[in-house]
């Protein structure tokens, strides 16, 4: 909800007492604009969690600035933290973070990204190469389905100074390198878009199509890049013709997907990442020592993380009624005016 | 008496010889020789870049491009051009990026969700401009604050307002048609030779009209013939500039045809012409200038210096509106990075290449146009070379400074002359 | 006769220093008053206040007997009081019209109307004799001293305002130019106007001007028709405060 | 004689009366009232800040919040103390933010691959900003292209950069010892005890040594009892921040002992003290001054402008440097977004708030401190506050733009008196 | 006696407008060479073009019988030239002390030695007839148009150069005050520097001029010395650039 900022530290629900003794748990978001799952999703479940367990928390969002994720980090554990929970936006400012909570007896959660070599208790996530893996798997799907003939595959890739984006690209080179070494498909243009920004998104990307005019595939890291492409496809009558693909399940990429603009999406089903991590938080301010489900082994340590790991899942035509269901979006935000009819194509109830 | 004719001081408070084609053209390569460059070194800098893109980019010359370039620079160089009113003054509005992605959010959510007709939704935009540089300015002017400061504070509550109206980080479409049109549509072939026959003859008529006027009142004119060249100058670069843009760009004719002028060309056209005006032919535009130039000069001759100080961060923020409009219009959405990251910078780099100064007094809405092109065809040429992130920055960086270093040359052989 | 300008008890600081001291002053129609003084003396900034570019601390103004307040230029410039100040105050930025148009400029609908601007701009120039200026249409910045103040007088004659102010109007000019402007000066007052002329050169004080006011150290030594003084007793007001019956009260050691 | 010494013009060229505590005082008064208000805009705005936070939050008062507050600021602080020296030639560095990223990726790539001492590391990051300056400073003195222009180049450029440095995008983390220790360790407590005795002793034997010179000279000089009220307020608010510094501020005191002055205040302070210094009592200083006041001036009086130019920007980017280096030791690594983000506009602005005009000509290191509080306060205390992200820019600006309300009315009546 | 300062064939053009052409100047060691004209003539550009500020089209300047090449303030400096300039240049942000040394501090070690700066500023300042200044701690941009002035023309006689060029030294001082500064400029002449006053005050050309330059749009009309002239005859060549057997030789009409 547009609110989602407004009052997040519950002062008044929990006695005090009980409060002192259930501690109060610290979350940081990244940013809000890379996507718009951490304010509008995650926010939402957490709270729900956290209030639904009777525990105190404080939700804030670093906005892409490492410093302000340091400062963030510090004024928590001044108001009493007793547990953090990190989505970090780098491993460095991550670590440095769970060092001085570690130092100050405040244990930590590593949300949605692992922090290498930071020891934190506990890690929650969806995997991230995994959701590029999806993407590629999904984009040569819809080639494989549009029966194109080496088709030259476009990459537009996240912001270059996001390791996460990184990360998806190392997922979906996974699947189309050894396509592209095949010579089963051609290998086009590749560039970062800066900041995630859509704008420049649609200029690079209607710069690509100009260098290259017989792209017929377009890997998108994102829904908003995704749209980004799809308008400058619009604008040569190509959509529909070229796949693109996208991430988050927005109500944009999922109307672009029923408009068949759109190939794919991937769905990460927050709800149940929100859920996992604020039972574990809850435990730990409890006092308790939670177990987790598996672990992971954090590649510059060597040393195991207990772990509770997501699926994220592809999103096509056919199970769009998926998000709906799940309550990720609402039918009257995606099945707005036009789409309405799609909707009903597509059996969303 | 040949060495009485070269004394100065013999044309006393008169302007010279009667203008000609020769004389304004030997005029003018003295003025340029004498350190008055005009446009010319902005001009010069986008003719190298294009020649150096071009070369390294067959594409980079098809017709297709050269329409993208336009679609491309467009909500740049409109908010440049509002920047240009407030850098005039000697101040800054960093907060126009946002500013006009607070006007873009405005008329996506009233599109989306109220559903009101577009006009309805681009005047609320527009409005919402409006009111943001009205209060900004009185901050400026009225409080006393310095505008850096002001629309920094701005620049961050704005962020925070485009996020509260796009529902804290989510996409919002912009499906309706009419808007979506202006950045992605273009206009039918035939309109846009008529557009450009009615431009050709206004003009003419303009000029005609002002040198029978200055004639009949004894001072002195431009001759025929010199309009006539003018004219001529006008109708051949416009008539290309239209016929390539007429030219089939569709990769695909048999499909779909792709041709004509994009329908933001004549917007921007037309503010140019208009704020062009408003500057140097209208009250407000000289006491812009004056206030940009001597502050307290002006408010002793009398004008209300706050007054012309608000206006001009109301034109700003308005301008900022348009170009979220085309923005918006342009990604057929809205996010919380419309308007931010590298467009501010941009916006205020396009006006400063063109020849604006940041200590106010000095600069042209042609100049943000003409800066605006600088940037937006390095972000297309950038864009067909496909370098990796860092390697684009680093050569976007360094053919900025080319760009701006060609410039900064050719005027300083005007400073060496002991012109300013 | 009554003054057309009145200033009375004007106090004056800037922070702790008092620079105007409890300052009385008047100008009649149709005479011209000399405001003289040492450097420093307050003259200047006496301009300044009734001009509405620095707030008064106590004291009046009356225009016509009235009471007025002059919060602004703009306020001054609506009652008829025209100055040109000793620091110019030109815009280096735009030309010799543009300046001498500026805040009043000729307009044509709502174009300006830069042809009959550039005449009347011509005529008022050349009847000063300024014959060295190449072009009107010439950025002021590359006006020699001289001709920067030629443009700032030009620009406060061309009005018909009723009190016209000179702070050293012809401190840069030349031979010619300094006659022209006194004796411009002299058809002004003849006219009707009050002209003030701030001038430290006693043969032009003496040659233009119906009346003498002396300021010393920010007080009003004294205020005296031209023809009841001699040029020893205006100088020695100016440097002493006094001179026999003349000036300050109590002895005052420079 | 009472009227006769109410007359100004009577202390000719000289001092007024013998200044003493009282005398003193009563000057100040005055001249606030007068409107010349030196700092006490800057810190009135900070005071109402922290009582407004204090209000809110309780968290804010405590030992632990007023060493975060310094660790917090630094590396704005550095950088906006840096970027005095080019706001007061009326130029700006909108590169010192990534210039502070390349040097920090300097440093850790020095670090973590070359292996080298920590202090080889740190002079080769130093260096490195100061070859971006002497870059920077030649392309505006020498080659003429407006410091916008250039930077704005530059700001791309290292953006570039940095991506290079850490290998696209991934991250380096610094983990040296002494580096880390830098934003993230403290003095212990005895240390910072001695430093505070230092510090006072040193300030009352320059005042003391400099009125008995004066003294002797036959000048105008402070008497004993102001100077020794003077040094008691410097005793007095040095102590208790000291001795609040020394309080346990750990969570878990039995777990770890969190005391001390944080290692990043002494370098501020010594980089403070160096720097008033430089400008105002060296001719470099003078003629950073003079060339930011009047340029032409500063030409015709012999100074070398050029090569003033260009130090301003070497000593900016030096500073942005160990700006990168503090900023690098609190994040305990270095990522593509060091000196990127919010850190310039939050420098620039600093430097603003704290005074510094943007014209040049005016402005002090003590205003980049004030100025870097006031941002560091505001960061801190809207981290306190828990806000949503939309919120926080929302409430961030409006507290930004309230501090420099504050701040612009108080210097508004110093204006209306008609001083400037 | 041979100049110590020697100007042949200069022409200086701004843009497309010839503003000096082919001027010859000399000044003398010992003496005071008044340099008038009218106003544009090109006195001040001629000026700036000697310190440099200006960069001359062709010609030569002589320093002591030598060619010198200068390219920048600096250098005038160092030859041993000060100016002070009609436009004062002045830096307003500085106060009066700063402002007189500028570029020419004095050290103590690598620090300033304001004290030693102070008392001399303060005693150069006071011969001077300064008497309205609060004090030498002021910012320029305080000080009335007289004391900008004075200021200015401090600042360039403290230095033991060579030749001391004043461009309207005297224009916006007072009685007093003009004549310590005449009084000034004879007693530097007569220490043997070479001293070039511009004015278009006769009465004090007159006065303390041993040689005359007289310039007319541009050009050098007649270089003489005062005691072989009259009041009118330089008026005349002023005006007219010529006045019976003076002045340019081809008739000029103004
Ligand atoms: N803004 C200011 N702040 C402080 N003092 C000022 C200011 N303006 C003027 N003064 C002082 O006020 C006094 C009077 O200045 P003013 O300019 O009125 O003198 P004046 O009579 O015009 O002298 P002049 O003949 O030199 O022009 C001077 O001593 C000057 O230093
Ligand atoms: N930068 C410039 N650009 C163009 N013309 C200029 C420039 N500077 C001066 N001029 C012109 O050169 C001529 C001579 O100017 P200069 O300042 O040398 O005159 P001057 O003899 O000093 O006159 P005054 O007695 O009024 O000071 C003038 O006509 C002036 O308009
Ligand atoms: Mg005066
Ligand atoms: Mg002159």
């Amino acid at each position: 909800g547009g609110d989602g900022g407004q009052t997040t530290t519950s002062t008044s629900s929990a006695p005090a007492s009980s409060a002192a003794k259930a501690g109060k748990v610290g979350v940081i978001l990244p940013d809000s604009k890379s996507s718009a799952r951490w304010e509008t999703a995650d926010r939402k479940y957490l709270e729900e969690a956290f209030k639904a367990a009777g525990v105190e928390y404080d939700i804030q969002n670093a906005q892409n600035d490492k410093t302000a994720f340091q400062t963030i980090a510090d004024q928590m554990i001044t108001n009493g933290a007793t547990v953090l929970m990190i989505v970090n936006l780098d491993s460095g400012t991550g670590k440095t973070v769970i060092e001085k909570a570690k130092s100050q007896g405040v244990p930590t959660i590593d949300y949605d990204r692992l922090t290498l070599g930071g020891g934190a208790a506990y890690y929650v996530s969806f995997d991230n190469t995994k959701v590029g893996t999806l993407q590629g798997e999904g984009l040569s799907k819809c080639l494989t389905d549009k029966k194109v003939e080496k088709p030259i595959v476009a990459y537009l890739n996240g912001s270059p100074t996001d390791n996460n984006a990184t990360l998806f690209k190392e997922g979906y080179d996974g699947v189309l390198k050894p396509k592209f070494d095949s010579g089963d498909y051609v290998k086009g243009p590749d560039q970062s878009v800066p900041d995630w920004d859509n704008t420049q998104a649609g200029t690079i990307f209607e710069q690509m199509l100009t260098e290259q005019p017989k792209i017929a595939g377009v890997l998108a890291a994102n829904d908003g890049l995704g749209n980004a492409a799809i308008t400058v496809l619009k604008k040569n009558n190509l959509n529909g013709k070229v796949p693109v693909t996208g991430q988050d399940a927005t109500v944009q990429g999922l109307q672009n997907i029923l408009a068949g603009d759109q190939c794919m999406t991937v769905y990460k089903a927050v709800k149940k990442e929100a859920d996992a991590a604020a039972k574990l938080a809850v435990a730990l301010a409890k006092g308790e020592k939670p177990t987790a489900s598996g672990s992971v082994k954090d590649p510059e340590t060597n040393q195991d993380v207990p772990a509770e790991l997501m699926e994220p899942q592809a999103i096509y035509l056919d199970n769009v009624k998926d998000v709906v269901a799940d309550g990720y979006v609402t039918k009257e935000e995606l099945c707005k005016g036009d789409f309405a009819e799609k909707c009903t194509e597509a059996g969303i109830q | 008496m040949n060495k009485v004719k070269e004394l100065p001081g013999e044309a006393i408070v008169t302007a010279a010889e009667a203008p000609s084609i020769r004389n304004s053209f030997l005029a003018y390569v003295q003025r340029v020789r004498g350190g008055d460059m005009g446009a010319l070194p902005a001009v010069l800098g986008l003719v190298v870049l294009c020649a150096v893109f071009a070369a390294a980019r067959p594409a980079f010359l098809t017709a297709i491009n050269f329409a993208n370039l336009f679609t491309q620079g467009a909500a740049v160089t409109l908010i440049a051009m509002g920047l240009v009113f407030v850098l005039l003054l000697g101040e800054i509005d960093l907060s126009a990026g946002f500013a006009s992605g607070v006007c873009a959010a405005v008329l996506a959510v009233t599109l989306a969700s109220a559903g009101l007709p577009w006009y309805v939704c681009v005047a609320a935009a527009i409005l919402t401009g409006v009111i943001i540089g009205t209060v900004l300015g009185s901050l400026v002017a009225k409080v006393g604050i310095p505008s850096f400061v002001v629309t920094l504070a701005a620049f961050l509550a704005f962020q925070g307002l485009v996020l509260v109206l796009v529902d804290e980080g989510t996409n919002i479409s912009v499906r309706d048609e009419v808007i979506v049109a202006i950045a992605n549509k273009n206009l039918p072939p035939w309109l846009g030779w008529a557009v450009y026959a009615a431009c050709v003859a206004i003009f003419a008529g303009v000029q005609l009209r002002r040198a029978r006027k200055r004639a009949s009142r004894g001072l002195v004119a431009d001759p025929l013939s010199l309009i006539a060249f003018r004219v001529g100058m006008l109708a051949l670069f416009a008539g290309l500039a239209v016929a390539a843009l007429n030219l089939e760009r569709s990769r695909n004719p048999a499909l779909v045809s792709l041709t004509g002028v994009p329908i933001v060309v004549p917007i921007i056209l037309v503010l140019l012409v208009v704020w062009t005006l408003v500057l140097r032919r209208t009250g407000f535009g000289r006491h812009l200038y004056a206030v940009g130039g001597n502050t307290e000069a002006a408010r002793r001759a009398g004008i209300p210096v706050d007054r012309i100080k608000i206006s001009a961060f109301v034109l700003c923020s308005s301008m900022a509106a348009i170009g979220g409009i085309v923005a918006a219009s342009r990604a057929s959405s809205v996010d919380p990075n419309t308007g931010g990251s590298s467009v501010l910078l941009y916006a205020v780099g396009a006006a400063v290449i063109g020849g604006t100064s940041l200590f106010g007094g000095k600069g042209r809405v042609l100049d943000a146009v003409l800066g605006g092109a600088v940037v937006a065809v390095i972000e297309n040429g950038m864009g067909l070379m496909g370098y990796g992130a860092s390697v684009k920055y680093l050569v976007t960086g360094s053919v900025l400074l080319l760009a701006a270093g060609v410039d900064a040359l050719a005027r300083k052989r005007a400073a060496a002359a002991g012109l300013r | 006769m009554n003054p057309l300008l009145e200033v009375r008890g004007l106090d004056k600081s800037f922070g702790p220093v008092k620079v105007l001291h409890d300052v009385e002053f008047a100008a009649y129609p149709g005479q011209v008053t000399a405001l003289v003084g040492d450097n420093g003396a307050g003259k200047s900034t006496l301009v300044k206040c009734i001009g509405g570019i620095y707030p008064i601390d106590s004291g009046q103004v009356l225009f016509d007997g009235a009471e007025v307040h002059v919060h602004s230029p703009r306020d001054a410039g609506e009652l008829g009081i025209e100055i040109v100040y000793q620091d110019l105050a030109l815009c280096d930025n735009l030309d010799i019209v543009q300046n001498m148009f500026l805040g009043r400029e000729r307009k044509n609908g709502i174009l300006l109307d830069e042809d009959s601007m550039e005449e009347l701009a011509e005529k008022t120039l050349s009847g000063l004799s300024v014959r060295t200026v190449k072009s009107i249409r010439q950025q002021v910045s590359s006006l020699s001293g001289g001709q920067r103040q030629t443009v700032a007088i030009a620009k406060a004659v061309l009005w018909n305002s009723k009190v016209v102010i000179l702070d050293e109007p012809t401190a840069a000019l030349g031979v010619a130019q300094t006659a022209q402007v006194l004796e411009l000066v002299r058809r002004l007052a003849d006219t009707g106007l009050a002209v003030v002329l701030i001038s430290h050169n006693m043969n032009d004080v003496f040659a233009v001007s119906d009346r003498i006011a002396a300021l010393y150290l920010g007080r009003m030594a004294a205020q005296v028709n031209t023809s009841d003084v001699t040029h020893a007793q205006v100088v020695e007001l100016i440097t002493s405060g006094r001179s026999g019956e003349l000036g300050l009260k109590n002895g005052v050691t420079p």
